[in-house]
């Protein structure tokens, strides 16, 4: 399908990632210029909101494109700007194989631009009234943060946008390099900066397996692409991907290693099981890069990443069980942990983990569109919840922890009732974004197997538990504040706005996913079928089209009683917000255990960091007492020769200039007897 | 009670009858030994080898003699600008001031202090008068003529033609400071040795805007032949000034601190330095140096005009005359020259009266944080657009210094203090018990 | 020519030995006698050299005049005389460049030396400028060895200048034709237009260096000797 | 001729090379330095002027002209050197400077 037919021209659509870029440079050029930093927000706020008004016209336009031709599943269209890369020989450019900066415009790519832009918006705008004190003035680095996130977002559209694994790479070590800055932003504070460095450090572990992985692409691809043909670019790949299948290696399929390699970066970059450390205690960032970062758009990158390669993972049975079971293990897993923190963005943290896990399953069941649904959902919902958690701290004077306070719904009213929609969604209470998501992939669960099934319609329930455990234990009970909050704790009106947006996302987004119409007949719910406009649009994309029936309407009733069962539990344990924990005393051994978080940290200390230090002091001491004891005994030869000639200098310059002189005229001389 | 003799004398000085007529019988005079004369020198007439000579001689008297109109001119401008009359006793209108002016130089006596360094003490006024005036011999005064006693060459008005005749001006220039710092030295005096170091560091600090805007005009101009800079102007018609306006601005204010004018003559500060670095200088040696200041700004005047104002160009934007080498068309030439120059000496002597001198500290940041600045972005502009071959394209060279201009304001508003510095920025003075 | 030429060096090398600052008065005066007599003998039989070359005069008058003035700034006791015969031996030297049609150096030389190193020096000397004599100008340090020293050298160059037989001398060149500053222009900025741009980033280290120098405070003033 | 610059040049150059090494006031030492720039500058002229072989260039006035350029940033910087030491000692003797070390 070409741009012809396209509202705005593809040149334009081209220049999405750009926007923010712009804005962050002038925000430097303001840093350079000394402008006043009160206003340095403007640059960016604008870039976004150019690139969010592009990419909302840009779904549209998809979305009225598939519409206009349903039988051309080719998707979308392909915007090359310019040759980057040459893959070929010198000596013969002439057919060449380039590595284009092209951008991919299909339905994946317009679902994940909608939110990404949008949400980054808004967190944007949160921003402007979150990185100020109480008195409206901006904190230090308030123009490098805005700064900071108008690259963001122009990495992480250049990661959706990327035509090729090359370019995808790209954004995705951008949006890691942005996420450490960001992390790492109160550079002063060392937790932020050990946080940023782990961050940093984890991410690097799965991205040298997605590096990997992109190689081993481009090495087994070769062979079959056609000169002039790109073996990373990604219709190329797709295109031949089937040999990938039959090809064998090591024992496995060459699907199956290239698969693995690339889930690898997934799993850093989506904070997955074993990886998923670094998410946690990113949360040292300040609260709009966490919402922005941390819940709704960079770790859904690896979701992205392993839906925009369905191609290949749907060639490996084994690789979509590998992603079946991290999913699994992690969401479980950080469900436990959740319900045993205190921290109140660091539950979320988990909560996210937890929901990305939740993508990978839907993933790893090969339904890559459910998936992605809920990636769409989430982040409404989970932005909203982190906004508002940071509205929380805002007005608690930094304090986040849970035990501190209680009962703000008195003295923050809006932000109570949009963290009631959030954590609704977020639990998902019937109706709102997150029910129909998750309620998709719990359904590809049970069709895959019922025991995974159960056990995700478990982990929903714990969900809706922890949700709402954390929600009653901040908001309700007795009002009780921190010192820190000073005499009136408020919220921002600016800070709450956003949150307003936000919240009718998180009502609104499930209903992209779902259809009207049905048999009235059989329920109130039956008026709703899944697999609404966003699936259709999703299909025409390089997804591909899973085949899987809708859920049943059984499935409907018993998610949602199950979500309602969680809420209500933690209403009946946590509603009046007691001091002591119930859980802490019921669970005993095993809550301390999730309140450890199973001990990975640790386990990771002793097995990889001890070892390692271990080895630099040795390196360290070979170096400094063997190698430059070495050195040392080398130089103290001329140490002792230039401690016997010393007495040959005086000091005096002109006695060495005569002597220079003297010299020089006596090489002439003998010069001219010699000649 | 005034002295009826004194009176009736100077009734009669005053008489415009006597002035006019004696200043007529002189031309008559003249005109009439030359007519008898010319057997005479018609044979150096011939030669085209005397011709340079005969111009640096008739050039060199009228600039020495025109030094005196200039101290009358100023005398007479100050008077304007305050408001009074000005010399208007010695002769019809103070014509005859600056006579008395000199023979009161003359007879007055020469003192030379027993603690100079005497030779120094003597040679300082010597080479301030000869360096000032050794930058007539590049300037093209009338253009190529056609000689009517040898008319198959055509002569050049010009006493040397140089191919590094910019650069010649630049060197003279820079030696200009040599006489104002060796007065202050030799003097022994703290006074004019305080004013001979200002001199000398105003002097290398202005050098440095006066090249930046002759690179400018160079640039253009392509050439550094004063008379091919002339020409250009003269054919095209269009003057440097209305392409660079600020390159202009740069050198008319350089040559100020150069010449040692208010508002930049500081050297000679009388309210601080009692005289400056001529103190101690007395009759004749101090009216040498009241020639070179004048000498230097005539001689300021006539670059700046060469280089800027179309040199013997009469008319602006037209190139009247710029081809004829006819005699008469040298006069009109000459004429014009001289009436930009007379011009610019005019600019020249109502600033002094206008305004008021900097400070030193103001004086170095004007030339350091102002002048260079702008200097060098001029330069690297019309160094762009000389690449770009649009360097004699007005609305190019007009647009550049306007963005120069635009910048050196928006600068200056932004950082929101003068260029020149306040009190505040002068730092602590620690004076140590002795 | 070689020996008279040896003559004359050995006459301005005790000349000079004479001349430089430490001796007694008259002999330092007399050293100065046999220095210009020296020079001027020197010079002269330099200009016979140039037979048949336009501005011989020139030639005689500007090397002596740079002669003397280069003796006179080794010799001299007050710094600031030293600096004003650099001035006039920076003219001089610039005249011969002129007459070598050498236009341009001539005006790089008087601008930068003249009008700008040389000053800056007399600013210099001015600031440090001593009420009475100061007693290192009035003495110098190793006259006898730094003489020899010269002497040697110049008799071991002109020894050689001196070996090429004068027929394989280049004969009476023309006038170079050309506008002088394009001659030097065109392989200055072709040619060695990276060693421009080399002096020019040397400039400005020296600019930086100069000012770094310079604006590091006084606060050591008071810990000086006397 | 040639050899009659050659020998002006080196005589400029001894003179200054005499007085580096005899005279004690350290400005005095940069002029003879500058002294024998001088001579030089003035040898490189003349080389290009009179050629051995061939026509004249001139690539002896651009050398010159490099020359000059080092000339005027050693001025630079030896006289705020110079300034600097005489601000700590109060003497121009080079005599005064015979340790590198700041004391």
């Amino acid at each position: 399908m070409t741009a012809a037919t396209s509202i705005l021209p593809a040149g334009l659509y081209a220049t999405l990632p750009l926007w923010p870029l712009f804005g962050a440079l002038l925000v430097g050029l303001w840093i350079a210029l000394r402008v006043k930093p009160e206003r340095a927000h403007w640059p960016v706020v604008l870039g976004v909101l150019v690139s969010a008004a592009l990419a909302v016209t840009l779904f549209f336009d998809l979305q009225r494109q598939y519409a206009a031709a349903p039988e051309t599943h080719a998707g979308g269209f392909v915007y090359s700007v310019y040759n980057w890369i040459s893959l070929g020989q010198p000596a013969s450019l002439e057919h060449n194989q380039w590595l284009a900066v092209n951008f991919y415009f299909d339905g994946l790519t317009g679902v994940m631009l909608l939110f990404v832009t949008v949400v980054s918006l808004m967190v944007v705008l949160y921003a402007v009234g979150y990185m100020r004190d109480h008195h409206g003035h901006p904190e230090r680095g308030y123009e490098r943060f805005f700064a900071f996130l108008g690259v963001f977002v122009f990495s992480m559209i250049t990661l959706v946008l990327a035509g090729n694994f090359v370019l995808l790479y790209l954004g995705w070590e951008l949006v890691g390099l942005c996420s450490y800055l960001l992390i790492g932003f109160y550079y002063g504070k060392p937790a932020a900066a050990a946080a940023a460095k782990k961050a940093f450090i984890v991410n690097r572990i799965g991205d040298f397996g997605f590096a990997l992985g992109i190689f081993s692409l481009y090495w087994f691809l070769r062979p079959y692409v056609q000169p002039g043909e790109n073996p990373l670019d990604y219709a190329v790949v797709f295109k031949y991907a089937q040999h990938l299948a039959t090809a064998q290696i090591g024992g496995m399929s060459q699907a199956t290693l290239v698969s693995l390699l690339l889930f690898c970066g997934a799993i850093g970059k989506s904070a997955q099981f074993p990886l998923h450390v670094w998410l946690p205690d990113a949360m040292e960032g300040p609260t709009p890069v966490s919402a922005l970062i941390h819940a709704a758009t960079m770790v859904t990158a690896g979701v992205y990443m392993v839906a925009r390669c369905t191609p290949i993972f749907g060639l490996s049975p084994l690789a979509l069980d590998v992603v079946l079971a991290v999913g699994m293990v992690g969401a479980v897993l950080t469900a436990t942990m959740a319900m045993a923190q205190y921290d109140l963005k660091r539950i979320l943290a988990y909560s996210t983990i937890s929901q990305l896990a939740f993508m990978f399953v839907g993933l790893g069941c090969g339904v890559p569109d459910s998936a992605v649904f809920h990636v769409f959902t989430h982040a409404w919902f989970k932005a909203l919840l982190f906004l508002g958690a940071g509205s929380v701290m805002h007005a608690m004077g930094g304090i986040i922890d849970a035990r501190k306070f209680s009962g703000l719904r008195h003295v923050l009213p809006q932000t109570y009732a949009v963290m009631w929609v959030g954590c609704l969604a977020l639990a998902g209470f019937p109706l709102l974004a997150g029910f129909w998501s998750k309620d998709e992939i719990v359904h590809a669960a049970f069709e895959r197997h019922a025991a995974v099934g159960i056990i995700m319609l478990a982990t929903a329930g714990l969900t809706a538990y922890y949700t709402f455990r954390m929600f009653f234990l901040c908001f309700h009970g007795p009002l009780r504040l921190p010192a820190e909050a000073g005499e009136h704790p408020h919220e921002s009106t600016t800070m709450i706005r956003p949150l307003w947006v936000l919240a009718g996302g998180a009502v609104l987004a499930g209903y992209l996913g779902v259809s009207f119409g049905g048999p009235a007949s059989e329920s109130f719910l039956a008026i709703f079928r899944p697999h609404g406009l966003i699936h259709d649009f999703l299909h025409h994309s390089t997804i591909g089209h899973p085949e899987h029936g809708h859920g049943g309407l059984w499935l409907l009733y018993l998610s949602a009683g199950v979500a309602l069962a969680g809420i209500a539990l933690a209403w009946l344990r946590y509603g009046a917000a007691p001091v002591a924990d119930p859980d802490a005393r019921a669970l005993g051994g095993l809550w301390r255990l999730w309140h450890a978080k199973y001990f990975v940290d640790e386990v990771y200390d002793a097995l990889f960091v001890r070892p390692l230090r271990a080895l630099g002091r040795l390196f360290f001491n070979t170096d400094n007492y063997g190698v430059d004891g070495v050195i040392w005994l080398v130089t103290a030869v001329p140490r002792g020769l230039g401690f016997a000639l010393h007495y040959l200098q005086r000091g005096a310059l002109q006695a060495y200039a005569l002597s220079m002189v003297i010299g020089l005229v006596a090489i002439l001389v003998l010069w001219s007897w010699w000649t | 009670m005034q002295d009826p003799v004194v009176f009736r004398v100077e009734r009669i000085l005053r008489s415009p009858w006597l002035i006019f007529g004696a200043g007529a019988v002189l031309a008559g005079a003249l005109a009439l030994a030359l007519w008898l004369l010319f057997p005479l020198y018609k044979g150096l007439l011939a030669d085209p080898f005397w011709f340079p000579i005969l111009v640096m001689a008739i050039m060199l008297n009228l600039i020495l003699s025109s030094t005196a109109i200039c101290i009358l001119a100023e005398r007479k401008i100050a008077g304007f600008t305050q408001d009074r009359f000005g010399p208007n006793r010695v002769g019809f209108w103070g014509l005859l001031q600056p006579l008395a002016d000199g023979l009161k130089f003359l007879l007055k006596e020469d003192i030379i202090p027993t603690q100079v360094d005497k030779p120094l003490f003597l040679l300082a006024p010597a080479m301030a008068l000869i360096i000032s005036l050794s930058g007539f011999a590049v300037i093209p005064w009338a253009g190529e003529v056609r000689w009517p006693w040898a008319p198959d060459t055509l002569v050049s008005t010009q006493v040397a033609s140089l191919d590094i005749g910019v650069l010649y001006v630049l060197a003279v220039a820079s030696l200009g400071v040599y006489g104002v710092v060796l007065a202050g030295y030799a003097s022994n005096n703290k006074y004019a040795f305080y004013g001979g170091v200002r001199a000398a560091a105003q002097m290398i600090s202005y050098e440095l805007p006066l090249g930046l805007g002759l690179l400018c005009l160079l640039l253009t101009s392509g050439s550094l032949r004063l008379e091919e800079v002339v020409r250009q102007q003269a054919q095209s018609g269009m003057w440097y000034v209305f392409l660079h306006p600020l390159p202009f601005l740069l050198i008319l204010v350089s040559s100020f601190a150069e010449a040692n004018r208010v508002p930049f003559d500081l050297a000679e500060a009388e309210q601080e330095l009692v005289g400056g670095f001529h103190t101690e200088y007395s009759s004749m040696k101090f009216a040498l140096f009241f020639l070179a200041e004048y000498a230097h700004m005539i001689t300021g005047s006539a670059v700046l005009v060469a280089l800027f104002c179309g040199g013997w160009a009469p008319l602006p934007f037209s190139s009247w005359l710029a081809d004829s080498t006819a005699w008469w068309a040298l006069l009109i030439k000459l004429g014009a020259y001289l009436a930009k120059v007379a011009v610019c000496i005019g600019l020249f002597m109502l600033v002094r009266w206008t305004i008021p001198r900097f400070r030193f500290d103001q004086l170095m940041r004007i030339a350091w944080l102002s002048l260079v600045p702008v200097g060098i972005a001029l330069v690297a502009g019309t160094a762009t657009l000389t690449v770009l071959g649009l360097q004699r394209t007005w609305w190019a060279c007009l647009g550049l210094n306007l963005v120069a201009l635009l910048g050196m304001l928006w600068t200056a508003a932004r950082s929101g203090r003068t260029v020149t510095g306040r009190q505040d920025d002068l730092p602590d003075i620690h004076v140590e018990p002795a | 020519m070689p020996i008279l030429l040896i003559l004359m060096l050995v006459l301005g090398a005790v000349g000079l030995f004479l001349a430089l600052p430490g001796g007694r008065a008259d002999l330092s005066r007399l050293g100065l006698l046999v220095l210009a007599i020296g020079a001027a003998l020197l010079v002269a039989g330099l200009t016979q050299q140039l037979a048949g070359e336009p501005g011989q005069a020139l030639f005689a008058g500007c090397s002596l005049v740079a002669l003397l003035a280069a003796l006179r700034v080794v010799t001299h006791r007050k710094p600031v005389y030293s600096a004003l015969y650099f001035v006039l031996l920076v003219v001089a030297v610039s005249i011969l460049l002129v007459r070598m049609q050498a236009e341009f150096v001539f005006g790089a030389l008087l601008i930068v030396y003249a009008g700008a190193i040389l000053v800056t020096y007399l600013f210099v000397i001015m600031l440090a400028q001593q009420a009475r004599p100061a007693p290192y100008d009035t003495r110098s340090r190793e006259p006898l060895w730094g003489c020899l020293a010269g002497f040697v050298l110049l008799t071991q160059v002109a020894a050689y200048v001196y070996r090429r037989p004068a027929s394989e001398q280049a004969a009476v060149l023309p006038r170079v034709g050309g506008d002088a500053i394009l001659n030097v222009a065109t392989p200055l900025l072709t040619h060695y237009v990276v060693g421009l741009e080399i002096v020019g980033v040397l400039l400005l280290a020296a600019l930086v260096g100069a000012i770094a120098i310079a604006r590091r405070p006084a606060a050591t003033a008071d810990e000086g000797e006397d | 001729m040639l050899a009659a610059h050659l020998l002006v040049g080196a005589l400029l150059f001894a003179l200054g090379l005499v007085g580096f090494v005899t005279r004690r006031n350290l400005i005095i030492i940069f002029l003879c330095t500058e002294m024998m720039f001088q001579g030089i500058i003035l040898n490189l002229v003349a080389f290009g002027r009179y050629p051995l072989e061939g026509p004249p260039t001139f690539d002896g006035q651009v050398f010159s002209l490099f020359l000059i350029a080092v000339a005027a940033a050693e001025a630079a910087l030896g006289l705020a050197l110079v300034v600097l030491l005489y601000r700590h000692r109060g003497t121009l003797d080079a005599g005064a400077w015979t340790t590198l070390r700041d004391e």
